[in-house]
């Protein structure tokens, strides 16, 4: 029975990963993958065919070549904002939980503070001040994005605080540094990666949402843009799917294999407390 | 019901900290803070600019106006949008009143289904139903909100003609509010069942290897009555924290399902003010949802002690 | 010697009204070299708190500590970092006292290094405390879970003695083992005593264990300790 | 007659390490009335036996065998008919009781639950049950004990209200496994004679599991030991403890602080790795060529058994 | 849990079909004439807010108007007098006009009106300034008093609301007055209800309209946030015509609707157009080889195509579209890349380092920043690909509207695509010179020409009220935009309208399309 449920996990897993890398390889390799320059055009609004396999947009740009460069912005966007935000929750988590006492008050006082700071809302108000850019919205979601991963890191290293091998080194003479990251990182490790792969997947939905606003940076191509566009020129209206359809199911697919990746590593962990199951996933 | 004084000063600190961000945020922006703060849109000559710096006391210390920006918000004093023409706060509380009978709804209805079919999931993850609701879940939550609002906009609405395409009532009858508020609170509840289903399935799974569902089991339960006489209550926690989340998360969705379907409520009211640049309404929007969620917050914690007696006794 | 003279300690808890509530009041006792101090109570009586107190992972609220002399609290840092060393703690745990992921090996190590053994001589350190404690090479590349009770808090002892300590808190080491592994465990404490001239301070609960471990003997009960048996 | 009957007993664990054999061809019978000790170190199958009993094993479980309750083969019976022998017929103590009761709920309402599942009781009613079930269980203030939760009691007062719900149908069967791991010794001699005492009024028979030998002397009949998955030795209580036979017994018995604290050299085996011939013969000063390779069978000597060829 | 879920599907069907009877109900008789527009009007004001003014000029309309052929006439003004310095202006009211509450219009509701907007709309503030005195004439007749000369005070006033006097001057603060129920009008319909919650406008008859009487009994606003959930609900039936003010019906979904049968369009050329803009004080755009050179680089036939759909005409190197009244016709812009090139060339830039740039004089690569705002991205990026064709580097820099406006008031950019609206073409000198004469200032004015022979131009065209003159004065503001190309026109486009083939007699002007009383009373609904 259990090798039934083995195989499940790594069915998804293996779904997750093959979606994953083959993103981050078009990402990587847009230039040999896309027949086009990102410039090239053509005729305009056709569909897709053998030389364009996606077709074309309006103003006869080949949508696939859009799709493969677009890929890059939107990876970009998701992966830094979830690496940075999730570096900053990991380090708040871990001082907080370690430490405790003030430093502990203190620290997941802030953390409830921007939990309740309505994210999008912000964004808004600080893109309408602002003049929205790639590298604004990165930031502004990094600094937005932390907060469930820092709740549960600290929960956790308050658990494995009070475990007797983190008593024992402080006994023998590690110092706090050695500790929190030779000790208990290598144990939130589990919690870290699905932390990650959600944050990840809400960045870049989150950026999608704001393109459709009009609240991205139209000069860059991203997917979000690419449905922006769509959805401005009657690409929707006239039922041209290949032209915001591969964009969405992009998105979807690319937030679909982190969060398998992250069922992966969910699963291999069991009892690590209520929170883990907490994943906010704030658009 | 009292609560530790830590939690409450916590929510004192969070709203005090909005308040000044608020506060702060137009006059520390680059450009001309009359500007900042009376939106884009507002076009007027010189003098009533000075005018209006002069009413709103730009020219006073810092300090002095962050006085006053106080004493007017505890009058419920937003300022007043030139752009509407009308007092955000007036403005606010007429667009509130229908995102709330859109949100209210979608938060119970997705809680609970999301709440039920997830913890069916979580604990009986083999059966093909479950595999279903799983995939099915997964998908909405992994897709923008807008997404699918179009999508089922131009499904359900147009290609099968069943419901109306905007507004949120046409001859105002009840049936007839219902038929409008049908397909916006379907896809709400959709996002908020997905995402109250995923974390329910989670904290169900963790749940059911502990060791009192052995020990139901060994009272003899049956396999349904464990999941809902023992693991429902416990597993349910996380689902209630993200109760007061979801508030936030709703309100900001409710800005696409409102924009799709053309309602007249917060949601577009931010989207009218991003339009025009409208900071007195974006501003006053931002606040009002900060406090909405903190309310949520206040109340997810009256929840959470009346459910888990742990928490209660450790006041 | 360590010498505990009049030891509070108390725990409070609230906020921001605080409760207090006294766990150790006026403790005082002298700790020797080669002699192990049996100390007795019932659960939450503060039997690990004072043994905390010892090895300074805690500080008492009041009352002064001191090794061969000198006031810990009074150390300057080289000579607490010997403090830190010389004077050890066994924990009761034997699964959660070692890093589940990390494998023997590298639990091992971080010791070494922090001890400055260069690298080519940590092999035979490690092969020499191992037979010390009855274990073989076979587990260094295991990790905790995949040994038993009595096999991991060997590991957790060998990990000590790679610090050459004086003196070692022993809280409960045997009471979550079996019996045949219990009486493993104190066989070996006995002759590490024996060979190595170790303190102990040893907590237990169990007065059959205590008796048969202890030279000198003291209950813990309401704060206050009662010395029942001089050395 | 005997109420329970367990006749080669196989239960296999698939883990990613391997298949663990936790229990091997294990036979052993519970007689009216009496109390079953079951002694053997953590992790050689003792707690896997109750649970295949009560068929609450995890899914990685793969059992043979028959288990022969009341003239009735639990292995065979479906899911519903188990549920209603589960906690009326035969009840079980866990070894951790802060974790088996549930946190959010009072302890009355845990304790009284068996009325509910089996005779449809109402929930106020039943809290009246277990006031009265926890007075009996000498708990002080037993209507203000059933509005408290488990966090705010001790292990040993949850470990009562656990006795106390094990009692409540008066079962025909208890299985105790490791009742008091983690108590203090005084408490421990307590709730040994209180459940034992609640056994005998209920005239029913008991399975007790423990690694505590002191606790198995106070109120087993029989002493069955397991080493690595078999039982080596079954025997009556008194004669074990003035005459072990197997040579792990003996060692056990030595390593007992009344006997000086001798060790038994060596480490058991583990259970994945196959070792041939007697499990014992690694630790074992007797061993012999024989051991290493021949797998010894149980040996009848009077009324009690032996593996090991020095009874052959 | 099995019998659970039935239950659960058993309720969610029955909800789901009770919607679906509710579907079948019917609507009333009478007719109805649905707009959806996507002009979403923001609160009910009918000064303030951006679009209900305009949905307004039916129900309170303007003293002038713009007739089909482009010309300023009278509305509720039947006669209009300027005095020969062009300072004082009379207006003599039609005198069959009442409010939907009975009473007379009056000269005094003018007054009001006149001085209201005067002293509260900001972007009125010509008139608080210009204005010396309003005095009333008769018993229905309003004079202006200009402090200056003012030729084109009709064009000017065809945009503002009558407001009954009657009813405002009781309100408090005027400013801030919104009123979702009924608002009194003189026109042949007046506004019910603004319904922003059902997103419905709705406009009933006036009873005491004494005009040609409107064969439609009602007209309802829809209004609707996304265009393509309008573009639906105009296939669906919902609505049986569009209207956005100065824009045209997607020309992408135009096909679609034609598909369907039902749908007519009314095609008219807009006034307005969109156009490329240089920053004439910055180099190398103020020379006039590079912008000469410039115009031949962009290919007109494709952006006409891909950007308008082929729903418009190919531009002049007048500017001005011959929609316009005076057009004057000057030679077709063309796209001709070895021309392009060859010109550059011969101006002095060359690509002399290799590198597919081409130098300034200065001998810099050329690097022009071109600002860009959301709605202009696709023109914008296609202007790019031109000019890099001809080694033209262009940087595209995203700004929002506001940015856009304070940037080009600093002069903070090379070049730009930006529109102008049909109100914009005729204020101020009217052909454009509104957008170029340096000494305005504006949310859309560019004002990058100071050339005294241009401002000659336009003061000339400021200064006179004949006819005549201001033909003259027309060809020769277009034959300068010929010759000097301070900005380029990309295209010409159409004003496309949908309507439902029920509903006949469209009457669209150049200025607000299809929304004018002459098209509203003479609708009439065929089946």
């Amino acid at each position: 029975m259990k090798d039934l449920i083995f195989q499940r996990k790594k069915y998804f897993t293996r779904i997750g990963g093959f979606l994953f890398i083959l993103f981050l390889l078009i990402a990587i390799f847009s230039h040999f993958i896309a027949p086009f320059q990102l410039r090239d055009r053509f005729d305009p609004f056709l569909p897709p065919g053998l030389k364009h396999l996606l077709g074309t947009n309006d103003i006869g740009n080949d949508l696939f070549t859009e799709f493969v460069y677009g890929s890059r912005t939107t990876l970009l966007v998701g992966l830094l904002t979830g690496a940075f935000a999730v570096s900053i929750g990991v380090l708040v988590g871990l001082f907080a939980g370690y430490h405790g006492g003030v430093i502990d008050e203190l620290l997941m006082g802030i953390t409830d503070v921007v939990l309740i700071i309505p994210r999008i809302p912000l964004i808004i108000v600080l893109s309408a001040f602002l003049r929205p850019s790639v590298g604004l919205m990165i930031l502004v979601m990094s600094i937005l994005w932390w907060t469930s991963t820092a709740r549960i890191i600290r929960s956790r290293t308050m658990q494995i605080r009070s475990m007797g091998f983190v008593e024992s080194a402080r006994c023998l003479g590690f110092s706090s540094w050695h500790i929190l990251f030779y000790e208990i990182l290598p144990n939130i490790v589990m919690i870290i990666i699905p932390e990650f792969l959600i944050t990840v997947a809400s960045a870049m939905i989150s950026e999608a949402s704001l393109s459709f606003l009009g609240l991205g940076d139209p000069t860059l191509k991203s997917w979000g843009m690419m449905i922006h566009h769509a959805f401005q020129r009657g690409g929707f209206l006239n039922g041209m799917w290949w032209w915001y359809i591969p964009p969405g199911i992009g998105i979807t697919l690319f937030v679909l294999s982190m969060v398998f990746l992250s069922f992966a590593f969910e699963e291999t962990e069991i009892g690590i407390g209520e929170e883990v199951a907490i994943v906010p996933f704030n658009r | 019901m009292v609560f530790p004084a830590k939690k409450v000063l916590r929510y004192i600190f969070a709203l005090f900290f909005i308040v000044s961000l608020n506060f702060f945020l137009p006059r520390a922006m680059p450009g001309d803070p009359v500007i900042n703060l009376l939106g884009e849109d507002f076009i007027a000559g010189k003098e009533a600019v000075e005018k209006i710096r002069e009413e709103l006391g730009l020219n006073r210390p810092i300090l002095v106006q962050y006085a006053s920006y106080w004493k007017n918000l505890l009058r419920f004093d937003f300022g007043y949008s030139y752009h509407f023409r009308a007092r955000v706060s007036s403005l606010i509380i007429s667009r509130l009143k229908w995102t709330f009978i859109l949100v209210a709804p979608s938060l119970i209805l997705g809680t609970i289904i999301g709440a039920l079919a997830g913890s069916l999931a979580g604990w009986k993850r083999k059966s093909k139903g479950n595999t279903f609701s799983f995939l099915f879940f997964l998908f909405i939550y992994c897709s923008p909100p807008f997404f699918i609002s179009l999508l089922l906009l131009y499904f359900f609405g147009f290609r099968l003609g069943l419901f109306p395409l905007k507004g949120f009532y046409t001859t105002g009858n009840w049936i007839d509010i219902l038929k409008h508020l049908f397909l916006p609170v379907l896809i709400m509840t959709l996002f908020s069942a997905s995402r109250n289903y995923m974390v329910m399935r989670g904290s169900v799974l963790q749940e059911k290897e502990k060791l009192y569902v052995w020990y139901a089991r060994a009272k003899g339960h049956l396999e349904d009555s464990i999941l809902f006489q023992h693991v429902f209550k416990n597993a349910s926690l996380p689902v209630i924290t993200l109760f007061a989340l979801d508030f936030g998360f709703l309100f900001s969705g409710a800005l696409f399902i409102e924009i799709v379907f053309s309602l007249n409520g917060m949601g577009t009211l931010i989207y009218q003010s991003i339009l025009s640049r409208d900071y007195p309404v974006l501003q006053g929007t931002f606040l009002t949802i900060s406090f909405m969620v903190i309310i949520a917050n206040y109340l997810t914690d009256w929840i959470y002690n009346w459910i888990d007696p742990r928490v209660r006794a450790n006041r | 010697m360590i010498e505990l003279q009049n030891i509070f300690y108390e725990y409070s808890k609230g906020w921001p009204r605080k409760q207090h509530q006294i766990v150790l009041s006026d403790i005082s006792v002298k700790l020797c070299m080669g002699k192990t101090f049996g100390l007795m109570g019932h659960s939450g009586t503060g039997k690990t708190t004072l043994g905390k107190i010892v090895v300074g992972l805690i500080k008492p609220y009041l009352g002064k500590i001191s090794f061969h002399g000198k006031d810990i609290s009074q150390l300057a840092s080289p000579d607490w970092l010997f403090f830190r060393r010389k004077v050890q703690m066994l924990f009761q745990d034997p699964q959660g006292s070692l890093n589940p992921k990390k494998r023997i090996d590298a639990s091992l190590r971080d010791i070494l290094n922090i001890t400055k053994i260069p690298f080519n001589q940590q092999k035979q350190a490690i092969e020499d405390v191992l037979k010390t404690v009855g274990l073989s090479t076979d587990f260094l590349l295991r990790y905790p879970a995949q040994l038993s009770g009595g096999q991991n808090q060997r590991i957790s002892l060998a990990r000590i003695l790679l610090l050459k300590p004086e003196f070692i808190v022993l809280d409960e080491p045997t009471s979550a083992l079996d019996i045949s592994v219990q009486a493993q465990i104190l066989f070996l404490l006995r002759e590490l005593q024996k060979n190595h001239g170790l303190g102990y301070l040893f907590i237990s609960h169990d007065p059959e264990v205590i008796q048969y471990m202890s030279h000198s003997i003291g209950i813990l009960k309401d704060g206050n300790l009662d010395i029942i048996q001089e050395g | 007659m005997s109420l329970l009957t367990v006749e080669r007993l196989n239960v296999v664990f698939t883990t990613y390490q391997g298949k663990v054999k936790a229990v091997k061809n294990v036979s052993m019978t519970i007689n009216y009335q009496e109390t079953l000790a079951l002694i053997g170190e953590t992790g050689c199958g003792k707690s896997v036996i109750a649970q295949s009993i009560l068929r609450l094993l995890p899914n990685n479980a793969q059992i043979n065998g028959s288990i022969i309750f009341q003239g009735r083969d639990l292995l065979l019976v479906d899911e519903k008919t188990m549920a209603s022998i589960r906690g009326k017929e035969i009840a079980i103590i866990f070894q951790n009781p802060s974790l088996a009761l549930n946190p959010v709920y009072s302890i009355g309402w845990q304790v009284g639950e068996p009325f509910r599942i089996h005779q449809g009781v109402d929930r106020n009613q039943s809290i009246q049950e277990s006031v009265r079930l926890l007075s009996y269980m000498k708990f002080d203030k037993p209507e203000s004990a059933v509005k408290m939760y488990p966090f705010e009691f001790s292990g040993g007062m949850n470990q009562r209200a656990l006795i106390a719900s094990a009692l409540a149908l008066h079962p025909n069967l208890i299985i105790a496994d490791e009742p008091t791991q983690g108590l203090d010794r005084t408490l421990i001699k307590q709730i040994i004679e209180q459940l034992d005492r609640a056994r005998k009024i209920h005239s029913s028979s008991m399975l007790l599991i423990t690694h505590d030998l002191t606790v198995a002397r106070s109120i087993s009949d029989w002493i069955m030991v397991m080493y690595a998955g078999e039982i080596v030795e079954q025997v009556p209580t008194l004669d074990f403890f003035q005459s072990p036979m197997h040579p792990y017994s003996q060692g056990l018995l030595r390593s007992l602080p009344e006997n000086g604290f001798h060790p038994i050299p060596g480490q058991s085996p583990s259970m994945i790795e196959n070792l041939s011939g007697c499990q014992f013969h690694p630790r074992c000063q007797w061993a012999r060529e024989q051991c290493r390779w021949e797998k010894p069978g149980l040996f009848p000597i009077n009324r009690r058994m032996v593996r090991c060829f020095l009874y052959d | 849990m099995i019998q659970h879920k039935k239950k659960i599907a058993i309720v969610l069907l029955t909800v789901f079909s009770l919607f679906f009877l509710m579907t079948f109900v019917s609507h009333g008789e009478e007719v109805v004439l649905r707009i959806g527009s996507p002009n979403m009007v923001s609160t009910a004001n009918l000064v303030f807010d951006d679009y209900l003014p305009v949905f307004a000029h039916i129900s309170n309309p303007p003293l002038t108007k713009m007739n089909t052929e482009g010309q300023i006439v009278g509305q509720s003004a039947k006669l209009i007098e300027v005095s020969s310095d062009n300072t004082t202006w009379t207006f003599h009211l039609n005198d069959s006009l009442y409010w939907s509450d009975g009473q007379k219009v009056t000269p005094q509701d003018v007054k009001f009106t006149i001085e209201f907007i005067a002293q509260n709309v900001p972007w009125a503030g010509w008139l608080k300034e210009g204005l010396q005195d309003i005095s009333i004439q008769g018993p229905n007749a309003v004079v202006l008093k200009f402090k200056k000369p003012h030729t084109q005070i009709n064009r000017d006033l065809s945009s503002y609301n009558l407001l009954p006097k009657h009813i405002w001057e009781k309100v408090e603060s005027p400013q801030d007055y919104s009123n979702p129920g009924e608002n009194i009008g003189c026109g042949p319909f007046y506004i019910k209800k603004v319904d922003l919650n059902a997103g419905i406008i709705t406009m009933e008859k006036n009873p005491y309209w004494k005009g040609q009487t409107p064969q439609i009994g009602k007209i309802e606003i829809h209004l609707y946030n996304n265009v393509d959930v309008l573009s639906l609900a105009l296939e669906k039936g919902d609505v049986d015509t569009y209207y956005r003010y100065a824009s045209s019906y997607p020309y992408q979904n135009i096909e679609r609707l034609k598909k369907t049968g039902r749908f007519d369009f009314v095609e008219k050329l807009n006034i307005g157009l969109y156009f490329l803009a240089f920053n004439l004080k910055r180099t190398p755009m103020s020379d006039f080889k590079f912008r000469e050179a410039i115009s031949y680089a962009i290919n007109y036939p494709e952006i006409l195509k891909l950007d308008g759909l082929d729903y418009g005409n190919l531009p002049a190197r007048g500017f001005v579209p011959n929609s316009m009244d005076h057009f004057f016709e000057t030679e077709l812009l063309t796209y001709d890349l070895e021309k392009a090139n060859r010109l550059l060339g011969e101006a002095g830039y060359i690509d002399s380092d290799k590198n597919g740039i081409r130098e300034d004089l200065a001998g810099k690569d050329i690097n022009l920043t071109m600002l860009v705002e959301p709605d202009y991205v696709r023109r914008s990026e296609l202007i790019k690909y031109y000019l890099e064709e001809v080694g033209i580097k262009v940087t595209m820099k995203n700004v929002d509207e506001s940015t856009w406006i304070a940037l080009k008031d600093q002069y903070e950019y090379d070049i730009t695509v930006t529109r102008t609206t049909p109100w914009g073409m005729m204020v101020h000198g009217g052909w454009g010179t509104a957008y170029f004469d340096s000494r305005r200032t504006g949310e859309g004015v560019l004002h990058i020409i100071d050339d005294p022979i241009f401002l000659g131009l336009v003061d000339g065209l400021l200064s006179t009220t004949d006819p005549g003159k201001i033909k003259e004065l027309a060809h020769s503001v277009q034959s300068y935009y010929a010759e000097n190309i301070p900005a380029i026109a990309l295209y010409w486009n159409m004003i496309i309208t949908p309507f439902n083939r029920e509903f006949t007699g469209w009457q669209p002007d150049p200025l607000f399309g299809i929304y004018n009383i002459d098209n509203f009373v003479n609708l009439k609904k065929v089946f």
